[in-house]
Formats: C-alpha cells, structure tokens, sequence
C-alpha cells in the first residue's frame, strides 16, 4: 500500500495543474443536446493535442499517440475535476465504437472513422437492446436480409441514447437466421441519414426521455459497412459491454453525492431543527458514508490491479450491483431527510436542487435494472466469481425467445 | 369475534373498485396527469354519483354515515387505481373536521355539499406535524397570517379547513380576500398539492376545534394514505405477476426463473400481513379510539416501508419496461413515494409512535 | 369486522374462567424431558374431562367429543395463556399423529393408539427428514424390504425431537423402490423399543441438543403396522406437514417478546442512559411493534376465515416466513440494544434473562431454515399463492437425489 | 500510487494462513472451546514463533516492526480460522499502549516479553467506551478501585494494561493484591472475556497515558476486529459455496438453484468491498493518522451489519447442516456475534463517527 503517486507522477500531475491553470477560460458550454458545440470540439481538440483525450489513441488516427498509463488517466481526471474542467468527451462513439475499431476494424474503417469522431464531428449511438431482448440480449430480431451487396434492415432498437442527434450507429442485426442464437449476429455501422430510420423520443418514469426507440424498415446498407466478420458480432460487441458495465456504478459519483447531503442536512430544518440532528437521518448517513468511502477503496484497489495488469476477480465483478444500488440508497436518504419536500418535483415552488434526488432515485434504479439487470448482475458474480454451476437448460422450451 | 369485512362492505369495494377500472384507467389517469389538471372531474363526479364523497358524513346531512373502515377501503381501491380524485381531505379529513368541531349551522351548510361531491375541500395541517421553510399559520381572532404547505386537494379546492399553529380549526372560502393558493408540483401528478398563503385573512372557526380533534384527522388521514398505499401496492404486485407471467427471456417466461419468482413472493408475504394492519387501524378509529392514534402510525409508518420495497421490485421485476413511461408503472411507483411523505414521513411518524407510549419526550 | 365474540361465546369465556380459577392449585409441574410427568397427565384427564384438551376428539377414544370450534378453541387458549395455566398436550403425537389416524387410520389403529396418545401415556415422535433429504423430503432413503409378514428398516433420521423419550415413532420409509420416488413411501408406525434403534441427541448452534438423530439397523416391523396403503406415506405425511408449518411463526409468542424487549428497554441502562432512550434502538423498537401488531392482526383474520372454513389463500401462505423472520429479528434487536450484555451467553456472570435472547436468536434461524427453508417458503408463495410457473425440470440430471 | 499488497504482505499472510489452517483446524478449535479453555496455548505458542504475536513491536524490543495493515491481515487470518488466541489484546492494543505510552523501562520489561508470546496481555478499556453495571475504574494516585467489563484477552492473562476513568493508563500484574479476576462466557468459545475486580490495588501507571492514547488503543482494536471479521465472514461464504456444490436435493446440487446462487452472490458482493475499507483503515492508522479514527469507525460499524449478514446468509445456505454442531459453522457465527458488540456496537461506534467529524454532541 502507498497511496502516494511517486516523482514521475507527481511531475505529471504539475504539468497537468499548469495546463488547467493556464486554459480554465477556455472551458466549453454544453451544448445540451448530447451534439458537442462548437466550443466543446474546440476543447476537445486542445485536449488531444496536449494529451488530455484520446490520449493512447494512435497518432495516425488522430488520437495523442501515448501509451496506456493508468494512474496518468486518473491524474487527468482528478485535476479536471478539482478544477471543475470538462474532460474530453465520453460519447458512445469515443467510449465504444473507437476501442472496437482499433481492435477489430479494417485498416480503412479505422482511418475513415477514427478521428472524426475522438474529434467530436461524427456522433455515433449504439443499437443493441430491443424491446424483446434485454437480459438476454444474444435473443435480438433486427434482420438484416441479403440483397445484392446491400442488407436490407428491419426491426427496433430501444435504450439508444442521442439517437436523435446522431450521424451513425453502431448496431446488432441478426444475418444468419438459421445459426444458433449467439453465432448469428452481426454487427454493422450505417448512417442515420439512411431512409427507413425512424427515432421516436423515449420517456421514461423520471419524466424525461433519456432514451430513444429506433425504428427499421428496409434499410439498406451495403454489406462491406460490417466490423469482424458475418457472425461474429455478438463476440464484438460483448467486448465493450463489459466496458460499459464497469463504468456503471462510479464511486466518485457517489462521492459527490454524499457530499452534497452532509450540505443539505446542515442547511435544512424542520420545525427549527437541523437534519444533521436527527439521529435517524445522520445514522443512516454515516452508514452510508461507510459505504462510499469503501466503494471508493475498492475503486482504487481495482485501478491499481488494471496498472499492473492483474485480474481483480470478483472484486471487479459486484461493482455495477454495489454501485448504482449505494448511489440509489443515497437519493433515499435525501429524499427522506427533505421529508415533504422530498417528494417535490419539476419546477414547483420550494423545490431543493432542481429535483435531482428524485430524479436521480428514479434514474438510478434505472440504472439497476438496465446493463444487466441486479438479477444478472448475481448470477454473473455466482457463476464466473465464485464458480457456481449455470442454471441447468429447461427440458423442453417454454416458448420462443 | 369476527375480523373480516362484512358482505356490505366487500360489495360497497367491490362497486367502487369496478367503477375505478373503468373510469380511472390508465389512459384517463395519464391525460389527467399530463395535463396537469387538479383533479379528475368526470371520475370524482362518478365517484360522488355512487354516495362515497359522502362516506363519513352523517345520512342526516347527505352522507352514507360509513365509518374508517369503509373508508379506508374506499381510499385503497383509488391507490389501487391511482385515480386523480380529492379522497383524503375532501372525503375523510374535512368532513371529519366538521363533525367534530363544526357548529350545526357550519356541518348544514357544507357536509351536504361535501356528500354530494359538488365541492371540494383543501387540508391545511401539515405544519402541525413539521413545519418547513417558514410555514406556519397564525390566528388573531378569526383573522389568518402566514403560509401553509402541502395542503392536501389544495389545488381545485372550494373550501379549506386550515388548523393554526395552536390547533384551532378554521374554515377558508377559496376566494377570500389575502388569500394566495400557489400550486406544488410533486412526483405524483394524480394528487397535487398546495401552498396557502393568509395575509390577515378572516375566516370562521370551527367552534370545537382543538388540537385533540386536528390530532383526529391527521390519524383518519394517515391511515387512508396507509390504504391507498395497500391498493397502490397491490396492483403493482399483480402487474409484477402478470408480466412476469408473459415476458419471455432465454426461451422461458421470466416468471419460471427462481430469482424473479421469490421477488414476488416478498412483496406478496411483505403486503399481505399489511392488509390486516390497516383494517384494524381503521376499525380502531371508530370502535377502540384509545387505540386509534398508535395504530394509524403504525400502518402510515409500516406501510410506507413496504410500499417503498414494493415499487422498487415490482419496477425491476419489469425490467426496462417498468422504467420507461410506456406501461404507465410509475404511476403506483410515485403515489407510494408522495403518500410515504405526506402528513409526515416514517421517522417522524415512530417518532410519535414512541411518544404516544411515553417512550419518548 | 366485529371484535367481540358476541354472547354465546363471551358465556363459554365465563365457563373457561372459572374453571381456571377453581383449578389454579392443580397446575402441573414441567417433566422438562419431553415425556409428560404423572403430574401433566392427570391434569391432561382433567382438561380432557372438561373440554379444554382432545376437544374435537370422539368420545369413543377417549375425547370429549365436541364440535370444532376455533373461537372457542382460542377462548380457551387466551385465558389459559392469561392464568399462566398449561394447555392440553400439543406434543407431536397428539397434534400430528392423531389427526393422521383419525382420517386414515384403521378401527383397530384408532382404538389402540389414540386413547394413550391423548391421554400422554404413549409419547410419539416423528421420523420425517433424512440428512440427505431436508428440503426434498421425497428424496428419502430409509429403506423397508420385505420379509415374510415383516418389513426390514435400514436407514437414518433426524431433526427427531423428544425421540430419547418416546415410546413409539411415525416414519416414512421407502417401500417400493422402483416406484417414482413420490409413490415409494410408506407410513409406519412402530415402538422405540425394537431392537436395531439407536438414538443419539443432536447438538446444534444453541449449544443444546434439541434434536436426535435416529440409527435403524434391520428394525424389523410388522407389516401391518401402516397407515393407509403402501407406497401412500408421502401424501399422508403432507396433509400434516401443513398443519406443522402454519403453527411455526405464532404471533402470540412475538407479542410476549416484544413485551419483554419493552421492559427490558425501560430498565437497562449504559453509561447511565436508558436503552428506551436512544433514539435508533427505539425507531427499530416500534418498526417491529408495527411487524408484530401486522402479524397478530393477520392471525385474527386467517382464524376467522378458519372459523367460516373459508380459504385465505396467500394469506396463509405468507404466516411462516414473515413470523419467523419476525421473532428472528426481535431477539437481534434485543441483542443488539444489550450491547456487550447481550453476547454473554451459559451461566456467564451478569448474564441477562438466562442468554434467551441468543439462544432465540440462533433457534430461531433454525426455524427460518427448519419446516421448509425461507428459499422453499418463496416457491410455495409465488407457486400456489400467486400462480407463478414452477421451476422447469431439467434437461438432464446433475446427479442423483 | 498502489492500493494493494506488497509481495512481503502477501507472503507473510499466506504463511500465518497455513499455519492456522494446521494448527487451528476446527476439531482443535472444537477442543479448546469445549474445554472452556482461556487460549489455546499450543497454537499460540506456533503463532508466536513465526514472529507474529510481535508484529507491532519494535525490533529493538524483539518484535517485527511492522505496521497495523500487517496486523489487520494477521487477524483478518485469525478471524479466518476462528483460532483461539489472545491476539487483539496481547499483540494489539497492549504494545500499542506500551509503545505510545510507556516509560523505557516497561517497554524493555514487557515489549519483549509480549513479542516472544511468553506472556498474554489483557486490555480493560470497554468502560471508556460505555459503561454496564456500574462498571468503571478509578485511581488514587496509583491505587486502582471498581471494574471493567469485557477484558479482551483477560482469561489467562498474565498482565493487564487498564484505563480509568479519566484515560490515564496503568499496568496491572495478575497477581496483585485485591484483583480478582471473573471470567465471562460469551456466545463465542474461542475468545473468552473477563471481567477484573479492583480493590485498592496497586497499579503501575503509564507516564505517558492519555485519553488520545486509549483512542488510539480503541481504533486499533476496533481495525483488528473488523479484520476479524473480514476473515471470519470470507470463510462462512466459501464453505457456503462448496456446501452448495455438494448438496443435492431436488436431483441437483442446490448451487444450481437461483435463489441460493444469489444468496451466494450477494454475500460475495456486500463482503469484498469491505476489504478495501478494512485496508485502508489499518493502513490510515499508521499513514493518514487524521483519518485514523473515523475509519476504524467506518470498518467496525460497516463489518458488523455485513458480518451479521453473512453469518445468518451462510447459515442458511447449508440449510438444517448449518444449525447443527455436526459442521461446527457457528464458531464463525458467534465469532462475527462477538466481533460485533466488542469495543462498541454499530449503532454506538456510528455515533462516535458523527461525533468524530462534528455531525453530534
């Protein structure tokens, strides 16, 4: 244990303090739209030429060009963050279609697609969930029928965040009806400009549509718009869910939100006492402190696993279900320490904090349920973690899938 | 020694329960909803049509003369159907107000009206309990100043009954003069609330009233918000069931999975027992009324837990779906989180509890 | 919903009471060993005589004959409980064997066995679980083969309270060994004084032996000591099962607990504060004095329905896991506001009520575990309670039971 | 930056493991309880020549020097194997005391004496913490009257390190005149507790003893048990685990059923977190001594309720086999029993952490 960096990382950090200190006028608006702005492309590409995003991205596509260093990406993190800085985006496309590119992507997709979307010109969302497969994803009905040198698409996705704002998407579309269920997918990159794509707005519980419903009907894209070959895409894509799972769950969300209530339950009173002196709220806010503060641990156990290339095992595996199920607790507590006001929402008057407590106890339990419900969640830490036989195949099938 | 519901009392629900189903169906609900209307006028209309507005009030005066328990079962058949209709003030707490502390010249003028459904009655009595941003309302002679919050069926209210903070009971015309109503948006569209703001307002007391009779309404109050959360929790109980019965996931329903099956089988063995809990609360009301204050905390208290338990797994039991906006769930979902807060949360619910037994001061 | 028991009953209340008061002086002492003392048997004579015990049992075995009543049954159980008096016998031959021989028993079993049965001058006990087989009691193994008018009996049992006592046992044995193993079984009865029966107490976590374990080595037993036909034991042994599971969970006995916590509260102190004093101890206090009063009410309702022979459905179903849980978690709330206290445990010095709450806390995990486990009480709920489709066989066996 | 072990940590946990996997296999921890004994002095004599009984202690005074994250994996090996010896008072709390509080001299008197395992050191300062039974001790110049409760270690003991009243420390031979020692049984066999009598007896104080000192003695003590538990708790669900791939009902092993799967899983998922806290704490005892306190608080308070929720979980995982004596299970049970009300419960020890950081009076 040495929670200190050491002088190279040290060194780093000042360069990156100097960076920040040198460039916090020049900090993007959002735009709002999940589309960068203008002001956050040009952020962005400050960003990569100093090594701040896209950082072990390789030159010739764009990117810094560095090897991969951990505790590098956490010191960049960290002091944006003190700074209140936006880091480089996150998107889909960066987080997702990029590392699978690399990976698996011909010489000239990768070129193609690379740098204009690390740069923030191309937005890309994901198509993989449908209203019919959503723990069990590999059952998905998007087909994608041969016509010529072109598939021809129909079906829906769901749970496709920025589809509205997109250039791209990155999908799941079943080729090979006749193969077994997880062998006959693949997975292609279309335009969203393709006629026969319709987006419809998802609503959800918290009032707000986070999410999108894709529609399909006879799209066609030309069959070499594939990644990997005919098949394989289940394969492909299940690389970077694992990605999106571990990213679900972030302590130091948690971190922030703790910090936040301890302010709250200074500042309220009710009938003149303060919530911190409820000896309720504040027991179950030191509970939950002890919580953060070992999810927090965890995180920095597993950081330093990654750095050395070591398998965490089952450490890494209950971060989604410990995480988003500490950072719905923690909603609760606000919600209940506010008491009355607790329950108010949208812009009605004496609203606290714009209604992020509800709001965020709605879309965290969203979070729970969505990429892999808590139920998957622990049958993925019984089975791989702690080498619990898989459930037995039923006789006979109840119904199709 | 007979603990169940009469014939009578299963056929009145059974009634009340069918008309809901249709009338407050989840289309109507959410229009409703969306719309941000104060209530439903067409399902309180119907509803006042079959005599239940009037369930407390005295035949004399309009009414069924029913007592708590029946209108607590009326209140859990409008969780049950998360109908947008004023229940629990205009229904139970004013009329409940007027009966104990209104003159006879106050119950003739308004109980009839109540009975009828033709107007409807705001609630002001949550500083009473816990007062929040200043609220309070203060009375020199029949004149009111201050502000109240989250005035149950404040929003399309004729009439409030307003306590101050001594516990003297007060009646309120929507449109007397100094008086502000200021709407409160809450998770729950289907009961909104408000902000009643008195700047020397003159009102007309009610001559009995006391803070012993405002202690009163606020148990008839916790208790019907412990039956609408029963009903509430109910139905996404069923809704769990149901679609656990349908949705297919690795080529069997999700219902045959073990995992899903016990997350029903909690909320069911959680809420059954809940059941018992509030019809005693309410019988307690009426017919062992030393018992009526520690019982309609508990069932308040009780239920809001296993209702917050209840809408969250009944929401994961429907995956995604349960998430979205598409299938309506949050409704229940929401009606179960304003219900858990209204007329005080939990904590401070046990709180009275112990203080009630003298376990604390 | 009427709480009084109108007159005909309140004038049977007057009868129970003054037969109390005028037996007071005859209450029997406690054997403590399981088998009823010469005390405890004549005072059984006595409740017999009047009606207070074998109440619904024919005269013509030595009952008092009368109609079932469960109101009056619980008038006579209230004031009983209210004198401090000892009930009727409730030992596992009167409560499980009797019934069993009442509906299925031959004339001959009936005469012979349930007169000294009721009467505590024949102690039963009951030879169900198998080590191998707890929660798929079908699954047992106890063999009986055949020889001449004799069965052989080869085999274990266990969780066999009272068996160091008793005189006899009921006993599920496997008959038919090529039938589906529900169709197997049979019902025997025979004496714990056969040769090739050894018995062995069973210790468990209390640190007390509250069970035995029982051996059989070639117990031979006339054959004509069944009850019902052959290969009938398992649904002869379940109509009773139900009856054993709806009395685990009795709310009376959370109510005395609950009580006692209240004193308890109310009269120890730490560093000079009372335990009813601090704020966390007291919200879990009247949390569970919602549970227990929920409980109690719900026990009023399923009596009613009883006494209307009216099916209560999941209401029924729910009473063993929710009370057992109930009483589990009032031994740790008790436990937990002891503090340091509440760890000492034998005949340690400043021992507390005896160590009860531990060892109540540790009886009653057994409970939750024993009677059908919590995870059996779930597929019984959402299976018969709710219609949920039970768990699909599988395609191929792991193993054999 | 590295939150993890090093390869020296690793080993010399690995090595103490195997030795307590031997030494304490359960028919001798089974032996040693049944006997009522105070220590098993076998093991403790093999703890103690692999060094370990003075890990904390200066090389200078013959122990290994180490830090409290080494003793936090010692116990965490202790809490593992459920062993029978006297290690958060002797090789904890009382050369802890001695090191931050003793004069030369009782440093080189006992230091070396505790290092080598020759000696067991009972630690009395649960009164500082909350007082029982009028409990408490107080001091005339170096006379000390009343008692302590809850001696960790104190069966056996040859030494006792005491705290009054007001924090001041004293050593206490256990042959002094008017000390009388009572041994108390707790749930768990394998760690008796004492409770010491004191009658004007003549103690030796420890110049620099301090209220801060015995806070510094506590949040060791309470780090090492909640090490304890960490081990106690990772064992219970790795036998859970292997009982459910073994048993068959239902012509499957039961780990193939969901719901013990589950079962499995959530214990897994509440418990590994808890061992990056329980590091981070020791290791914040000797490093980030500002945040020493409060997290030894927060891994205390936090390993009691997840303890608590393994040892039940485990218990009923191995069904009717979990409650009995045969598979001896509940040594780790009532070890996490104990673990949890020693040097303060969660509720009072979550107090503390409000009041650490100025949240309570």
């Amino acid at each position: 244990m040495d929670l200190a960096y050491g002088a190279e990382y040290e060194a780093f950090r000042e360069e990156v303090k100097r960076f920040v200190s040198e460039n916090k006028d020049k900090s993007p608006r959002q735009s709002g739209t999940g589309r960068p702005s203008d002001d956050q492309r040009k952020w962005q590409d400050l960003l990569i030429k100093n090594g701040y995003a896209a950082r072990t991205i390789p030159s010739e596509y764009g990117g810094y060009g560095a090897e991969p260093d951990i505790l590098k990406s956490r010191i960049i993190a960290e002091e944006f963050t003190r700074a209140s800085l936006p880091l480089g985006l996150a998107s889909q496309g960066v987080s997702m279609l990029v590392p699978t590119l690399l990976e698996l992507g011909t010489d000239e997709q990768k070129k193609q697609w690379i740098e204009p979307t690390i740069r923030g010109e191309v937005v890309w969302c994901q198509g993989y969930s449908e209203p019919g497969s959503g723990s069990d994803l590999a059952s998905l009905q998007t087909k994608a029928t041969e016509d010529g040198d072109d598939f021809i698409i129909n079906g829906q996705k769901i749970w496709t965040s920025t589809a509205q704002v997109s250039d791209m998407i990155f999908c799941l579309v079943r080729t090979e009806p006749d193969a077994r269920k997880h062998e006959g997918i693949s997975y292609l990159i279309f335009s969203m400009d393709t006629p026969g794509i319709e987006v419809r707005p998802l609503m959800t519980m918290t009032g707000y549509a986070e999410f999108n419903e894709v529609f399909f009907t006879d799209v066609r894209v030309p069959k070499n718009q594939i990644v990997a070959e005919r098949g394989q895409g289940w394969f492909v894509a299940n690389a970077t869910l694992k990605h999106e799972r571990g990213m679900l769950g972030d302590p130091n969300q948690a971190g922030t939100r703790l910090a936040a209530i301890i302010d709250l339950m200074h500042e309220e009173t009710v009938s003149g006492e303060r919530l911190i002196d409820n000896p309720l709220f504040r027991d179950r806010l030191v509970q939950l402190q002890a919580r953060v503060a070992a999810m927090q641990f965890h995180g920095m156990r597993l950081l330093t696993a990654s750095a050395k290339k070591e398998d965490p095992g089952i450490a890494r595996l209950v971060v989604k279900l410990m995480g988003c199920e500490l950072n719905h607790q923690l909603a609760a507590l606000a919600i209940d320490a506010l008491g009355e006001l607790g329950v108010l929402y949208e812009r009605s008057p004496h609203l606290r904090a714009g209604g992020r407590w509800q709001r965020s106890y709605m879309f965290d339990l969203g979070l729970i349920i969505g990429g892999g419900t808590a139920q998957i969640q622990k049958n993925i830490i019984s089975e791989r973690g702690l080498g619990m036989p898989r459930e037995p195949k039923p006789a006979r099938k109840e119904g199709a899938a | 020694m007979e603990f169940a519901l009469s014939e009578e009392q299963r056929m009145l629900q059974d009634t009340v329960g069918r008309f809901l189903a249709d009338a407050s169906e989840l289309d109507i609900v959410r229009k409703s909803a969306e719309a941000h209307e104060a209530f439903s006028k067409t399902i309180w209309t119907g509803f006042a049509e079959l005599g239940v507005a009037g369930i407390l009030i005295p035949e004399e005066h309009g009414g069924l003369g029913l007592g708590m328990l029946e209108a607590a079962l009326m209140s859990e058949m409008t969780g049950r159907h998360v109908a947008p209709i004023p229940f629990v003030g205009t229904a139970v707490m004013a009329p409940l107000a007027l009966t104990l502390a209104g003159s006879d010249e106050q119950k003739a003028a308004w109980l009839p009206r109540l009975a009828s459904g033709d107007i409807v009655a705001g609630v002001a009595v949550t500083e009473t309990i816990s007062a929040r941003d200043g609220a309070g309302v203060s009375s020199q002679g029949d004149a009111l100043s201050g502000s109240a919050l989250f005035v149950i069926d404040g929003p399309g209210a004729d009439l409030f009954i307003v306590a101050d903070k001594e516990g003297a009971l007060f009646l309120v015309e929507a449109s007397a003069t100094g008086l502000e109503r200021i709407d409160l948006t809450t998770i729950d569209l289907t009961r909104p609330v408000s902000e009643l703001r008195f700047e020397n307002v003159s009102a007309e007391r009610l001559p009995n009233g006391s803070p012993a009779v405002v202690q009163q309404m606020i148990d008839a109050g916790r208790t019907m918000i412990a039956a609408d959360t029963l009903g509430a929790g109910q139905m996404m109980i069923e809704k769990a069931v149901d679609y656990a019965k349908e949705r297919q996931q690795f080529g069997r329903v999700i219902g045959s999975f073990q995992a899903v099956k016990h997350l029903c089988a909690e909320m069911a063995a959680e809420l059954e027992p809940c059941r018992s809990l509030v019809w005693y609360a309410a019988y307690a009301q009426d017919a062992i009324p030393e018992e009526g204050a520690l019982m309609s905390c508990h069932a308040k208290a009780h239920l809001s837990e296993v209702g917050r338990f209840v809408a969250r797994t009944s929401t994961e039991v429907h995956g995604g779906m349960g998430f979205t906006d598409l299938v309506g769930l949050h409704y229940w979902f929401k009606r179960i989180g304003l219900d858990r807060q209204l007329l005080g949360g939990p904590e401070r619910v046990r709180e009275e509890a112990a203080r009630l037994q003298g376990w604390a001061a």
